[in-house]
């Protein structure tokens, strides 16, 4: 008898042929482009032309900020390891901190006193969860529940016997606002023309271009250099490594405590840094007690919601800010025309998939499509009620649609000891 | 045989003296001297919890000594951190990969390491270079969680050569490879010590030892008992030194298989992720009572995913699985538990025990709906007195070393851990044991008892599905022996006159002249 | 592309020429309604006082500050004594249970009348009234506690909401205008009726762009300038020229909006353009929707003082000045005469004013 | 004496290290901390306080038991807060429209109540278990769209009823209320103290002595290990979530069944998240939340004494956010000071002992 005989079995079957990748900035425009074409067709098909206006977008560049900043912050803490559910509270502390800083100096002051004080909150987590190994959650609800309480306490104290309210700060001079001029006039044009496509996009695009404050062009340019900072250093990938894997990071003499303190500090001090933009807002006076109003918690959804990536964290904020924004703006009619556009959308991918010989994915999407079209054809108007959650409606159906390819860092909220790995 | 030499500090790459590390309720290390010379490969062995992984941590820097000193090139030095060791020249391969999965090849090793040369060109030439000589041919591009486990050990190795090390410690690198693997690791090793490097050894694989060290060192007990030079030594006699007993062999001596079919598999299917090939195709197989059916494969060819799939902890795409008659292709993994599946898993603290439980907590484990530690009934009321008992039973028969069986299952030695999985695997009687990798990383005592208590429950007539890097221990238990590569079983063989040599080269895919097409 | 009635961007809508206007109600007395005859101040110099805050307390710069300005003028006209008076504050989300506590504890130490500011305090209200049969208690905003020891002082938001309908009518250009509500609830939804009402009432075919920043329950649309920033910047878009917010603080954000456009924004509550904290915007807004918080407090501590508290009216309306509008600023001078010939019409009951929104 | 020290020393020295951090914020704005916690202590005794601290801890105590089911599994429900919400408003809607005799009355309204929770939760678990939507995101989310569900429930044209400014729903019949015991002046005891004290027997019951207990437990410490185990961990995730919420549900109903008897506008908000922090504060051990949920209540009553002696009456937040983050911190360091013992001990048993003993045999137990 040999000793070895091999098995009449069928050649293992080869590896499917890996697709042609498109490169992520690539996929990132025709995923915009896409959604553009969408929302355009949508407003000219159901008259609802806020859908691509420029103030629409204007309210959504308003909106999106403190969510964007809270997202960052949540970017710095995860990629470093450390879950930030203490986001919002960091938020708060921000809010306070650039009302005392700003209403005695000015708005620069303003935000560098959101920075620090939203920093001290993530000290605070710091110490907790590195230093003390506490979970990560857990420290995160109480630095909110902290942050509420040292604002109210402080606010009592410092800002009442000038404001007269003990709930609000005194007023907090603003930025002021400039426009990209004059390409900024040139699309205002090209919107009034009323042209389908191109006067939507000049309106999405100019309302980018006008209104602008140094907050909106700090946060918009946070995000490639929060990229560029976390992928393309040595400071990066070894915060990163935190991230992924502390117990090799360590062996390899990557001090793994520091870097979490930078990431969470550096997470708070953009939390605290969306809570200026909230003090700064035009339209406030300054601090003001609630008016966060969970935008922490909705940054964190919009981390994850972005795969624990800058661009991605960008587009799960402006998702939000813009439909909070239309819905506000243009009340129920207006997200009742966005289900219109959901239709066209599931009906796209549903094509889209099909070609692809996704069966069962083009299946749920014709479904989905179906669905919502009923829905769009029975209701004249989403009720106030749910129209006001139309953003927080959204985000769950697109996490529930997508976050199965989602990918948090490998040792997020791992509790780590210093030299206790195998 | 078992003598220390006093020799001038000149002469060594490393010296460590006096080395003490007590951690709670444990001395890891006490009063442990060692000396490497330099250019030479210095093996280390010991039994589990011998203490061989602490004194290597603390050479490396990464935890530090209560007592004793360590000395570099004569001088006596003091590492806070493994960055202090990495300037002195020190690197560590550790016994579990140290790398993160979502990192490229590159990012890995330049994690760190980012002064020499930066992060951009030149940094990308040295590890083309290094990848060379330590024979990776991935691009340094890829994601580490694509690596097979051999890439992953390069990838591990040029790390430490990147930081340009010249005394290597490598803990346990051999426990996963096949032998053609760990060839070409011993050829690397020897190249690079014909070129100065110096390498700290450590493998329970004392014919390796003997094959690669020009001295060793045997720890028992974190203490240092002596050491051995691997010409003259045997493996018998280095096991002796290290424990005290007999080295113990995995011979089944007359066979047991009888025609009672307890398992068969037919044309087991396993999807892979979209668009991938399937993990595993058309996999038959039977294993009778009284059968140790082995299976043998590099890891990564699907010998985990078949063991899961048949324990219904992955769901199957197509194929049956049918326990003595019963068809339990669609029964959930209690079900297939309760109808007398044992399930010793490959990786003990992820798939086999509540860290943090109690011993008795754990011997529930799996049998949490059936007596002695269930009660049944509506509620599920659990009998904590008799799931006591039965794991104070467990650690008498298995001889699990606990001073009780209220402590944690992380107080105990990984070896320990393993006889208490085995023993509750095979309490309730089974039908069928499944073991993956029964002995990885577990010291020849605890290994000898395992396998004693295989051969003793093969007798009474348990059918065994064994999965085993280990191809001495492989061929030494089985009855059949199935060779798996890329998701297929593409080879029998004979246990009783397959070399391991032979088994490695089917399992590579690398068929040579032995192979007969049937 | 068709052409939608609405247009995307600002400054379209129907010109100010095609906003056909009706002509005042000739005032049926001849004179503006006078209001009911003041009582003449009592002796209130052996009264204690409690007052019960809603939510924020003093220095809200709306109704909880109203009432404690009724409270400060009785301390300077009545001769009450500012040691025999105590203020409490609610806390955010609180339970009923600490409603009450507070109720009891002003009760307890003697206060007597206690006044409740707030709907919310009229669940503990009726127990606490209920175990202190002996004290005099008043709610203000609500009527439901049917106690003979209490007192509610309720406003007809309406009418007096309906008088800046009526302005914001008059001074469009666009023949469009706007209203914010903070939280989408009853009370709210008075002043919104009132509103549109009014507005109607001058120019029929007006349109009347109606927002909420939030639903019912959710009481952050009170506390969020940026959400009121941007409805608001929808209406003024959508050709709005005159916007009236009931949103509490979010209504800085309404201001702030209408000041960038350069349109009118019309206040709530008390005189907003009198207060410190909106100096900067005070230049448009044009008048205010007053809700005489202070003067039911005043008259209700005056009456508890005098003993007799069956002259206090039913309802703070128009009638008794219990509501009305500010001249602040001068922005309504041009158009008093109409706005006083309304509110003599419902004075007399030519017009009655909707409590609720015909249609939302 | 070593449990006292692990289990009792860590929430003594955070609420210490609390009330010290408390004190000097105190001294700095200038007040009094002796007087503030003088009139806190003394206003325990004042007219219904007492009872009141009890009512709310049993709310909370509810509300805390429903986080810690998730916590045991790690999850986070941090959905209470929406759960019990939409639950005491259906619940209302429900017993405000029924004619039922008493008893059977009551218990439909609590099942009614129940299962609401349970399916708002149920929402988050399905997508959890099918689309790996994180919990902590989805119950965030679904906490601000029930807010919109009850508004509208609420509205007076579909089940709500104006009640001069505010909006309720019809109030429950005399047969659908839970009875309390009447201490006079002294308020009243809900009746439903009761029914949170057995839920936290039925918690430890479960827990501890039953077969899901022990593979709640078991998916919590270790998913595969507890999979292996034959543990089907996406059931586990499911039926903990529906379990949390179906107890979140509850959280409502003292108050609507023991004294409210309808859902309005102002019923109180924030009680999701009081559980949350009461969880952590007792770690998740039913007699542990007891204890925190008293002393939260505690804070919260007796804080509305500091307005008369002009203490501002936020810094009972302070004390409440620092006491939580300092038990936490507390049992790790007293965790590490065994740890360091321990290490003392053994070292001290070596040196005493002879060196050929085995390492094993000195096993500290
Ligand atoms: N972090 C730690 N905390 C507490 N005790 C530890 C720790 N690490 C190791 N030990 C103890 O030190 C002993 C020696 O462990 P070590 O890992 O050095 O053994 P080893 O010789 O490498 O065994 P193996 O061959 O199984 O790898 C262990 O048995 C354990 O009791
Ligand atoms: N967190 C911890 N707390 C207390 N003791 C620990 C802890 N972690 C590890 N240990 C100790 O580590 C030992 C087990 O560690 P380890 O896995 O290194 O053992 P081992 O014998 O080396 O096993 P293996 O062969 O799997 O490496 C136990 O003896 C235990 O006392
Ligand atoms: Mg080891
Ligand atoms: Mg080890």
């Amino acid at each position: 008898m040999t000793a070895l005989t091999t098995a009449p079995v069928a050649a293992p079957p080869p590896a499917a042929p890996r697709r042609r990748r498109v490169p992520a900035w690539a996929r990132a425009l025709i995923v915009v482009a896409v959604g553009v074409v969408i929302l355009s067709i949508t407003a000219t098909l159901t008259g609802q032309y806020q859908l691509t206006s420029r103030g629409t977008t204007q309210a959504a560049v308003l909106l999106l900020l403190p969510i964007l900043f809270a997202g960052l912050g949540g970017l710095w803490s995860e990629r470093a390891g450390v879950i930030n559910i203490g986001l919002e509270g960091m938020m708060i502390l921000g809010t306070w901190g650039a009302a005392w800083a700003g209403y005695q100096w000015g708005p620069w002051a303003a935000v560098l006193g959101g920075v620090v004080f939203g920093a001290l909150g993530g000290l605070l987590h710091a110490i907790a969860t590195v230093t003390f190994n506490v979970n990560h959650i857990v420290s995160g609800v109480a630095i909110t529940l902290l942050g509420m309480g040292v604002t109210k306490y402080l606010s009592t104290l410092l800002f009442e016997p000038i404001s007269q309210n003990p709930r609000q700060s005194p007023r907090v001079e603003a930025f002021d606002t400039f426009s990209v001029q004059p390409v900024a006039d040139g699309l205002a044009s090209i919107e009034s023309q009323q042209r389908v496509l191109l006067s939507d996009v000049a309106g999405l695009l100019g309302g980018l271009l006008s209104g602008l404050t140094p907050l909106v062009i700090i946060g918009f340019a946070l995000v490639p250099i929060s990229y560029l900072v976390l992928w393309r250093t040595r400071f990066g990938l070894r915060l990163r490594s935190c991230g992924e894997n502390p117990v090799a990071a360590e062996s390899l003499g990557v001090k793994v405590a520091t870097y979490k303190y930078i990431g969470v500090v550096a997470s708070g001090a953009l939390a605290g840094l969306g809570g200026a933009a909230l003090t700064l807002n035009p339209g406030q006076l300054g601090y003001l007690e609630g008016q966060t109003g969970g935008r922490g918690y909705i940054g964190l959804a919009a981390m994850i919601f972005g795969n624990w990536r800058p661009g991605g964290l960008l587009a799960g904020s402006a998702l939000f800010g813009y439909v909070d924004g239309v819905q506000l703006r243009a009340g129920g009619e207006a997200v009742h025309g966005l289900l219109y556009g959901a239709t066209i959308l599931a009906v796209g991918l549903a094509v889209l998939w099909v070609a692809r010989r996704r069966w069962r994915a083009a299946l749920v999407a014709a479904v989905v499509g179906a669905v919502v079209y009923v829905v769009y054809y029975s209701i004249d108007t989403v009720p106030r009620e749910f129209a006001a959650y139309a953003p927080q409606l959204v985000t769950l159906l697109v996490l529930a649609v997508a976050s199965q390819r989602l990918r948090p860092p490998a040792a997020d909220g791992v509790e780590y000891r210093r030299g206790e790995g195998d | 045989m078992a003598t220390s030499m006093a020799t001038s500090a000149a002469e060594y790459a490393v010296e460590l003296a006096g080395i003490t590390k007590r951690f709670p309720g444990v001395v890891a290390n006490d009063d442990i001297h060692l000396q490497v010379r330099r250019g030479e490969v210095h093996a280390l062995c010991g039994e589990n919890g011998a203490g061989k992984s602490t004194l290597m941590k603390i050479l490396y820097g990464m935890q530090q000594p209560d007592e004793g000193t360590i000395s570099v090139d004569g001088r006596i030095v003091r590492f806070r951190s493994p960055s202090d060791a990495i300037k002195a020249g020190i690197g560590m391969v550790h016994q579990h990969f140290m790398l993160a999965d979502n990192f490229t090849v590159a990012e890995n090793i330049l994690l760190g390491a980012e002064g020499l040369l930066g992060i951009g060109g030149a940094a990308r030439r040295r590890i083309a270079e290094l990848a060379a000589t330590v024979g990776l041919e991935v691009a340094p591009r890829v994601l580490v969680e694509r690596l097979g486990v051999a890439d992953r050990q390069r990838v591990e190795i040029i790390k430490v050569l990147y930081r340009g090390a010249r005394t290597v410690i490598l803990d346990e690198p051999t426990a996963v490879l096949v032998p053609q693997e760990v060839d070409e690791l011993f050829d690397t090793l020897r190249t690079m010590r014909a070129d100065g490097f110096t390498f700290l050894f450590i493998s329970h694989k004392l014919d390796e030892v003997r094959a690669i060290a020009d001295s060793i060192t045997v720890i028992r007990r974190g203490t240092s008992v002596g050491t051995a030079d691997p010409a003259s030594v045997t493996s018998r006699q280095l096991a002796e030194m290290m424990v005290g007993s007999e080295l113990p062999s995995p011979e089944t001596r007359d066979s047991t298989v009888t025609d009672r079919e307890v398992l068969r598999v037919e044309g087991l299917e396993l999807a892979g992720e979209s668009g991938a090939r399937p993990v595993l195709a058309g996999i038959d197989l039977v294993v009778h009572a009284g059968e140790v059916l082995g299976i043998a494969g590099v890891e990564g060819n699907g010998q985990t995913e078949l063991v899961e799939t048949i324990m219904g902890m992955r769901r199957a795409s197509a194929g049956r699985v049918v326990l003595g008659g019963r068809d339990l292709s669609q029964a959930s993994t209690l079900e297939r538990r309760e109808a007398g599946i044992g399930y010793v898993p490959e990786d003990r603290t992820r798939h086999g025990l509540l860290a943090t439980q109690s011993l008795w907590a754990n011997r529930m484990l799996g049998h949490q709906s059936r007596p002695p530690v269930s009660r049944g009934g509506f509620l599920g009321l659990l009998d904590r007195v008799a799931a006591r008992r039965d794991t104070e039973r467990i650690v008498a028969e298995f001889d699990v070393r606990t001073p009780g069986v209220d402590v944690p299952a992380a107080a105990l030695s990984g070896g320990n851990q393993q006889k208490l999985v085995v023993g509750r695997e095979l309490s309730g009687d089974p039908v069928l044991l499944i073991a993956s990798h029964p002995t990885r990383g577990v010291d020849v005592g605890a290994q000898a008892r395992i396998w004693e208590e295989l051969r003793r429950a093969r007798a009474r007539g348990l059918a065994v599905l064994l999965v085993s890097a280990d191809l001495d221990e492989l061929i030494g238990l089985s009855d059949t022996i199935k060779v798996m590569l890329r998701g297929t079983l593409v080879a029998d063989a004979d246990p009783a006159t397959v070399t391991p040599e032979s088994l490695g080269a089917a399992m590579t895919g690398a068929d040579d002249s032995e192979a007969v097409p049937a | 592309r068709d052409t939608g009635t609405s247009q995307p961007a600002g400054g379209g809508g129907t010109n100010a020429g095609a906003c056909a206007r009706n002509s005042a109600p000739s005032a049926p007395g001849g004179s503006s309604a006078s209001p009911a005859p003041a009582l003449p101040n009592a002796d209130a110099s052996g009264l204690k006082v409690g007052l019960a805050f809603d939510i924020g307390g003093r220095g809200d710069a709306s109704f909880n500050d109203a009432a404690g300005a009724g409270l400060d003028r009785a301390i300077s006209e009545l001769g009450l004594a500012k040691a025999n008076t105590k203020e409490l504050t609610a806390g955010p989300n609180e339970s009923e249970d600490a409603a009450a506590t507070r109720l009891r504890q002003l009760a307890s130490e003697g206060y007597n009348p206690v006044i409740a500011v707030g709907f919310k305090y009229a669940t503990a209200l009726k127990t606490v009234a209920a175990e202190s049969p002996n004290t005099q208690f008043a709610i203000v905003d609500d009527s439901s506690v049917e106690l003979p020891n209490v007192t509610p002082l309720v406003f007809a938001e309406e009418q007096g909401s309906f008088l800046v309908g009526v302005a914001a009518a008059l001074k469009t250009q666009t023949c469009k205008i706007g209203f914010v509500g903070g939280v989408e609830q009853p009370l709210i939804q008075k002043f919104q009726a009132g509103y549109v009402q009014g507005a109607k009432a001058v120019a029929p075919d007006i349109q009347v762009d109606v927002d909420y920043l939030t639903p019912a329950g959710d009481f952050t649309g009170f506390s969020d300038p940026a959400k009121g920033q941007v409805v608001a910047t929808g209406q003024l878009d959508g050709g709005a020229d005159v916007i009236y917010h009931a949103a509490g603080a979010s209504g800085q954000g309404v201001f702030q909006a209408v000041k960038a456009a350069g349109k009118s924004a019309i206040g709530v509550d008390s005189d907003q353009y009198n207060i410190p904290g909106l100096a900067d915007v005070k230049d448009v807004i044009i008048t205010s929707m007053l809700k005489r918080v202070d003067v039911a407090v005043f008259d209700y501590i005056n009456a508890a003082a005098a003993g007799n508290l069956s002259t206090l009216p039913d309802t703070f309306d128009l009638k008794v000045d219990g509501v009305g509008y500010a001249t602040s600023g001068g922005k309504v001078d041009d158009i008093k005469a109409q706005l006083d010939a309304y509110k003599a019409a419902i004075i007399s009951g030519a017009i009655s004013v909707e409590t609720t929104p015909t249609s939302s | 004496m070593n449990r006292v020290r692990t289990v009792l020393l860590p929430p003594a020295l955070a609420i210490v290290f609390a009330a010290l951090l408390c004190a000097v914020a105190l001294l700095i704005s200038g007040d009094s901390p002796i007087t503030a916690l003088t009139v806190m202590i003394t206003q325990v005794g004042e007219g219904t306080t007492a009872v009141d601290i009890i009512n709310s801890g049993a709310i909370y105590y509810i509300a805390a038991l429903a986080v810690a089911i998730g916590f045991q599994m790690k999850l986070f429900n941090i959905g209470i807060e929406g759960q019990y919400r939409l639950a005491a408003c259906v619940a209302a809607i429900v017993g405000g429209s029924l004619v039922l005799p008493p008893v059977l009355h009551t218990l439909v309204i609590i099942v009614v109540a129940a299962v609401v929770g349970a399916a708002w939760a149920g929402i988050a678990a399905l997508l959890k278990a099918y689309r790996g939507v994180s919990e902590v995101i989805s119950t965030i989310m679904l906490n601000f769209i029930a807010t919109g569900l009850i508004a509208y429930l609420i509205r007076p044209d579909s089940f709500g009823v104006l009640q001069g400014n505010n909006i309720s729903t019809a109030p429950i019949e005399a047969s659908g209320q839970f009875p309390g015991v009447s201490f006079g002046s002294s308020g009243t005891l809900f009746g439903m103290v009761a029914v949170a004290a057995l839920l936290g027997l039925g918690y430890w019951f479960l827990l501890n002595r039953t077969r899901f207990g022990f593979e709640l437990k078991a998916s919590g410490e270790s998913p595969t290990a507890a999979t292996a185990g034959g543990v089907d961990a996406r059931r586990m995730v499911i039926i903990a979530l529906v379990l949390s919420g179906a107890v979140a549900g509850l959280v409502g109903l003292p108050e609507l069944l023991g004294r409210d008897f309808a859902y309005t506008l102002t019923s109180p908000q924030g009680y999701g998240f009081t559980g949350i922090a009461v969880a952590l504060l007792g770690r998740n051990h039913p007699l542990g939340i007891a204890l925190g949920a008293l002393l939260w209540a505690f804070l919260d009553k007796s804080a509305l004494a500091l307005d008369n002696v002009g203490v501002p009456r936020e810094i009972v937040l302070i004390m409440q956010g620092s006491v939580v983050l300092s038990v936490v911190i507390a049992y790790e360091i007293v965790r590490r000071y065994e740890l360091a013992a321990e290490q003392r001990r053994v070292a001290a048993q070596l040196r005493s002992a002879p060196a050929v003993e085995a390492p094993t045999q000195t096993v500290a137990s």
